[in-house]
């Protein structure tokens, strides 16, 4: 064991992780910052700009986590990963979080040594052809070859999907969801079938997206959120209330902006809660009373990193519908902080 | 004796960690996925395949697919690789340059940049289904593949046409024997006949997005089986060359006192005896085929690599199981193919040569 | 005239092939060039100043700094461009006909491990620059030089132990050697990307270049391994029986008398391995780096430029066939100068 | 008198800036023998393998029945046709059994059946008294047995003429006394023979006219008797102290 630690760096090896026995909390305090798993490029969730930081709601939320546990929503690496790395990279505490629109499934709760801390999207999926194809409904696409990527439960659905509407197709199976658009714009396929959210950022890079139709099916459910490693409950727990202050904080009328005036004045004792200047909920997740107001300032609340990211203020016009809030006929529901 | 200590040491380590590693992590471990549902489909398939069959008739599935890519692979790189080798040597300047362009071209751009080529390029070239090239209402080209008539066989139709197949192979290895190959052609008229009587003919037709009926051979398939034969063939044709320069002058020279004509005095003297230089080399060739066949990945047909080192690997999750099953597996098919072409080189390539 | 009449129109055989490979050429090579060169357009910044229907060459032109750097910081990109000249330098003492063999080696001994410092910065003051930043062109030297300089003693060790006299030692090499050179590299990339933090102490990571370097060295490594087999079995016995006559041991022996001697001969069967390894590094772009071939292939998606794949492809196989072609022409120039020193 | 079947006119040949044949004339008439000598390095051997076509001429005309080897591919494979070689390494192919050695060129070249060139091929088996070896491979006989294959093959052609380079040189001594009495065998049968050979044992026996070739050029053109008794030029002497020295 110590000859490694001699011999690897001496040949090059950069080790981000050390032992976990420590805690992840500790471990990421003493080297001031954390490490977040992310897509290798998926407008909206995770993506480079242009001077290669990372812009996105999966990105975002990670900030949120630094900013939470680290004190500034700087504190983040960020680290690109295929579908096939990701779960090996958290298993081996190489990343802190995965945040990389990865789907929550049985399985992977419970046989890949993962936890997953709760939904940040509500996806599903779709399927997307062109117009002039004149298909309304997926009910119509007996017999169509189908360009997918592996690497997820896509394939499966799919098969699902056709299989349950007597349907025949042809699966055209990439490894990367690059090669999946150009096949498609090519015309080696009918159909580009991936989640709807992937459908509409990948509809961007098309040359003309008005010609190409997403249709209204959703034909799975794939509830994406962030995933940390089995056996710490502490930093478990950390992650989970992060994502629930930043849906709390809708629910509550918390923003970016007005935050720093309602910790000055309000009397609302949910707010207060929230915000730290009432109870112990900060003590109670090994954290400082301001945890949650960090998160905020740092990334604002859910439904201004939707609107920013995937909705009405970005490119991608996804309409919020499962992705409300819970008292708006949607999906997202924060237990109370009390 | 120190090094040796200090390799399994080494190795007893890195399974140490290895079995921690498993065990603390809660990583499902075994064989037992391959007898579960795959759920998944798989466009091109020489077995019965749907969604509702196992992990581990998947596995066949891409693995018969390796081997058709690189049965087929090899057969034509091989033709081709020995054409532009002996064309190196035309009398015909261009030819012998236009060989040269060839292999110089060919074998210094890496094999994927020539697979991604083939398959956009090819692509875009093609038409969609509606607007397929039409070949006498036989087979249609289009960029979802091309579609050629399929004999269908009749309940127990089989046996029958494996039978003629057996009768006609004696027949005509009777008759090459001993020296009559008119008469041949009859049986081949006879097996046709044969066919027609127990098989009928399944010809493509346009439905709904599609063609249905017939074979497709999948634009994935195409593109590989191209880019496959016409690199491995640069590296053949090298080869070939190599090994008729190695052939003797005095045996050209003796062939040509004997005024045998060109193409026999290739035929039956410079390549049989090329031969023993070349099988070897041709061995690796065809080894590298196989290995690279795995590219497919790349561009969607469903080898084994693409199959089972990619989709089931992401379904399961056991990496340690289906890379080694993975590996074992071509390791196996090399030292098959390293082994037979050891035998068809002592029998054959080397006929005469050891006293 | 009469060299025509002789080389292309001896027969009528002759004369046919000559006029069908003529038409051929002209068909396919006039609309090639028209669109490669003569039309092409060459000059602007933007997709619309590509408009003649031609090769939109601006568009390489626009993207070649990330096709040869990757994602490596701008302001930090002098460092590729020392490490580049270092390693030409090192290159080419190896060819300098005054420069000893040992000079140049010990100078690509110095040169490897100082530019693998400047590329990452560790060390030195600089800013330090990710691996997951380096990509294109620098990105596959830097697997195809790494991957070599770390394959290379490996390869020694197992040449040298598939020809030991321990069975234990034989057959463990020989098994070694046998099992990466009977998979494909694309299997060899998985496993390592994917294995390889399994076999390792828990907590301890490793860099996702690193992985493929490990991947492709152990590739090579047995490759390379064979080729150094052959030079070994050059040396004639009396080599051996001399140097043992002079009271060397095994390892003295080695070191002075046959290594030197085996190696000089498989310098055409080491370019022919770096040529191979070289065009098997594209391989990488499969578990998601970008390297020379990867990162034209992710820019075809960049909507600016949509719809050049010809440029990009045609751009690469250009670029992959000069390097492999001249390293080709160097093997073949060394095997003769060779040739002709051994007289 | 009747027009000799070779006729060599004034041929050059230079290979580089060596000159092998400097300006060589010959006539050889139907029936005859000839033995062709010199040192090593005169261009003995490029004369015959002039003579079918085997090395092209820088000058001059050699025609064998009355054509021209100039006259392209076509006439050369004519030529070659009516002229059997026998070489000094004997050229057998390995990869084939003498048998088929001997058929190769009849079936694919005259057009003989399969049956009619193995028929053929016992006959010349017999001639060269190896009727037994059929079935072998070349590397698995003797090097006399192996150049008495490579007559046999030459004969299976039934050529007018044949030529035989050095056909000795590579054999061992007691394997050349085998080869030689299956040549004087043939030049008793009264084949027209042109032969490049050190033997002057052979040369004596069976030599209507021995050509005597230095630098390129014929020095002496004698029959045997007087070849031997009284060679007129000084070089001659000189070349057969050398060689019947011992």
């Amino acid at each position: 064991m110590q000859i490694l630690r001699y011999l690897v760096p001496f040949l090059g090896v950069a080790l981000f992780g050390t032992a976990s026995s420590a805690g992840t909390l500790d471990t990421i305090k003493e080297k001031g910052w954390l490490t977040c798993g992310v897509s290798q490029g998926l407008p909206g969730f995770s993506a480079p700009d242009s001077k290669g930081s990372w812009v996105g709601i999966d990105a975002d939320f990670c900030r949120a986590v630094a900013a939470v546990a680290l004190g500034s929503p700087d504190k983040v690496k960020f680290r690109p990963l295929s579908t096939k790395e990701a779960f090996t990279a958290l298993q081996f505490g190489e990343i802190h979080i995965l945040s990389r629109n990865v789907t929550w499934t049985q399985t992977r709760d419970s046989a890949l040594g993962v936890n997953f801390a709760g939904i940040l999207y509500y996806d599903g999926q779709g399927f997307m052809v062109r117009r002039k194809l004149g298909v309304k409904s997926a009910r119509e696409l007996d017999g169509a070859a189908v360009c997918v990527n592996s690497g997820s439960t896509t394939e499966l659905n799919l098969s699902d999907y056709f299989r349950t509407h007597g349907m025949k197709y042809t699966p055209v199976v990439f490894e990367k969801s690059d090669e999946v658009l150009s096949a498609y714009r090519a015309g080696r396929c009918d159909v580009f079938s991936t989640d709807q959210s992937g459908l509409y950022a990948q509809r961007l890079k098309l040359p003309k997206a008005k010609d190409h139709l997403i249709l209204p099916e959703i034909i799975s459910k794939e509830p994406l959120g962030p995933a940390v490693r089995q056996g710490d409950d502490k930093w478990f727990n950390i992650v989970r209330w992060t994502l629930f202050a930043l849906v709390g904080a809708e629910e509550l009328g918390i923003t970016k902006s007005n935050i720093e005036a309602l910790t000055q004045k309000t009397s609302n004792p949910a707010i207060r809660r929230f915000v730290g200047t009432e109870g112990k909920a900060g003590a109670n997740l090994g954290l400082d009373p301001e945890w949650a107001v960090r998160a905020i300032k740092a990334v604002g609340n859910y439904g201004e990193l939707f609107e920013k990211h995937l909705g009405k203020d970005s490119r991608l016009k996804i309409s919020r519908d499962l992705n409300r809030l819970w008292n708006k006929g949607g999906l997202h529901y924060a237990p109370p902080i009390r | 004796m120190v090094a040796v200590a200090v390799v399994i040491a080494g190795a007893v380590w890195l399974f140490g960690n290895t079995l921690d590693n498993l065990a603390n992590r809660g990583i499902a471990s075994g064989f037992s996925f391959l007898k579960s549902t795959a759920g998944f489909g798989i466009s091109t398939s020489l077995i019965d395949f749907s969604e509702a069959s196992s992990i581990g008739r998947a596995f066949w599935v891409g693995l018969l697919n390796t081997l058709l890519v690189s049965a087929i692979s090899v057969v034509l790189a091989t033709i081709l690789g020995f054409a532009i080798g002996i064309a190196r040597f035309s009398k015909n300047w261009l030819l012998g340059r236009v060989a040269t362009v060839y292999v110089e071209t060919l074998r210094n751009i890496p094999l994927l940049l020539q697979i991604f080529f083939w398959y956009f390029a090819v692509l875009r070239a093609l038409p969609g289904p509606r607007q397929s090239y039409d070949l006498a209402g036989w087979f249609f080209l289009n960029n979802r593949g091309f579609y050629i008539p399929k004999l269908e066989i009749i309940d127990g139709g089989g046996w029958v046409l494996l039978g003629a197949v057996v009768m006609a192979f004696l027949a005509f290895w009777q008759c090459r024997h001993k020296g009559i190959s008119r008469s041949c052609a009859g049986l081949a008229v006879l097996l046709f006949i044969s066919l027609l009587a127990v098989g009928s003919v399944s010809v493509p037709a346009l439905t709904g997005f599609n063609f249905t009926g017939g074979t497709v051979l999948s634009p994935e398939l195409v593109a590989l089986v191209i880019a496959l034969s016409s690199y491995t063939a640069a590296f053949i044709a090298e080869i070939v060359r190599a090994g008729v320069q190695s052939v003797p002058r005095g045996q050209i020279e003796a062939a040509d006192a004997l005024s045998l004509p060109d193409k026999d005095r290739m035929r039956f003297v410079v390549i049989p005896q090329a031969l023993r230089v070349i099988v070897p080399l041709l061995t690796n060739q065809y080894l590298n085929l196989t290995k690279n066949s795995s590219l497919a990945a790349a561009i969607a047909f469903p080898d084994l690599v693409s199959v089972f080192a990619g989709t089931v690997l992401n379904i399961t999750g056991q990496a340690i199981e289906i890379i080694g099953i993975t590996m074992a597996v071509y390791l196996t098919i090399s030292l098959t193919i390293a082994f037979s072409m050891n035998i068809f080189n002592r029998t054959t390539a080397m006929r005469g040569l050891s006293s | 005239m009469s060299w025509a009449r002789q080389n292309l129109f001896s027969g009528w055989g002759n004369t046919l092939t000559t006029v069908l490979i003529g038409f051929v050429l002209v068909w396919a090579l006039v609309p090639f060039l028209d669109w490669a060169v003569f039309s092409a357009d060459w000059v602007g910044s933007k997709r619309v100043d590509c408009n003649t229907g031609g090769a939109c060459w601006v568009y390489v032109i626009q993207r070649f700094d990330q096709f040869m750097y990757g994602f490596y910081p701008e302001a930090e990109r002098w460092r590729v461009d020392v490490g580049a000249v270092l390693l030409m330098i090192a290159l080419m003492l190896f060819f300098l006909p005054r420069v000893t063999g040992r000079l140049a080696l010990v100078f690509l001994l110095l040169a490897l491990p100082v530019g693998w410092i400047l590329l990452t910065g560790q060390g030195l003051g600089l800013p330090a620059v990710e691996t997951r930043l380096w990509g294109g062109m620098m990105l596959t030297v830097v697997l195809t030089v790494a991957g070599l300089a770390l394959a290379f003693p490996v390869a020694i060790l197992l040449a040298l132990g598939r020809r030991s006299s321990l069975p234990v030692v034989r057959i463990s090499c020989t098994a070694f050697i046998e099992l990466w050179r009977g998979v494909p590299l694309i299997t060899v990339l998985f496993m390592a990307s994917v294995m390889l933090p399994l076999f390792l102490p828990d907590g301890a990571s490793v860099d996702k270049l690193l992985r493929a370097l490990i991947g492709v060295s152990l590739f090579a490594g047995a490759y390379l391994a064979e080729v150094i087999r052959g030079g070994l079995q050059a040396i004639p016995r009396g080599q051996y029986e001399a140097a043992a006559a002079l009271g060397l041991g095994y390892w003295k022996t080695m070191i002075y008398v046959i290594l030197p001697q085996a190696l000089r001969h498989v310098i055409p069967g080491l370019i022919n391995t770096v040529i191979a390894l070289f065009k098997d590094t594209t391989l990488v772009l499969i578990i998601g780096m970008f390297d020379f071939l990867g990162i034209i292939q992710a820019s075809l998606n960049d909507q600016e430029w949509l719809g050049l794949a010809a440029e990009g492809y045609v751009f690469a196989a250009l670029v992959y066939w000069s390097i492999c072609f001249g390293l080709s022409r160097l093997s073949i120039n060394v095997e003769q100068r060779s040739g002709v020193y051994r007289g | 008198m009747a027009e000799p079947v070779i006729k060599v006119e004034q041929v050059h040949k230079w290979f580089g800036s060596h000159q092998a044949l400097a300006g060589i004339d010959l006539s050889v008439m139907a029936g005859e023998r000839i033995v062709v000598c010199g040192p090593s390095g005169s261009g003995k051997s490029t004369l015959v393998r002039c003579m079918n076509g085997l090395e092209t001429m820088n000058a001059g005309k050699i025609t064998v029945n009355q054509i021209d080897l100039a006259g392209g591919s076509a006439a050369v494979e004519q030529v070659r046709k009516s002229v059997g070689m026998v070489f000094q390494q004997f050229n057998l192919f390995p990869h084939l059994t003498v048998e088929e050695n001997l058929c190769l060129a009849p079936t694919r070249s005259l057009g003989l059946s399969q049956a009619n060139a193995q028929e053929r091929a016992r006959k010349y088996l017999e001639r060269v008294h190896i009727p037994e070896q059929a079935g072998k491979f070349p590397l698995q006989l003797s090097g006399g047995q192996q150049q008495r294959v490579a007559i046999a093959r030459a004969l299976c052609m039934e050529p007018q003429i044949m030529l035989f380079d050095e056909p000795t040189s590579a054999l061992d001594p007691e394997m050349i006394k085998e080869v030689l009495d299956v040549i004087a065998e043939l030049a008793a049968d009264g084949m027209t023979m042109v032969c490049v050979t050190h033997e002057m044992g052979l040369a004596r026996a069976m030599a209507d006219r021995i050509v005597f070739l230095d630098e390129g050029q014929i020095v002496e053109e004698a029959p045997p008797s007087e070849f031997f008794k009284a060679p007129k030029s000084d070089r001659t002497k000189q070349f057969l102290s050398r060689i019947l020295q011992h």
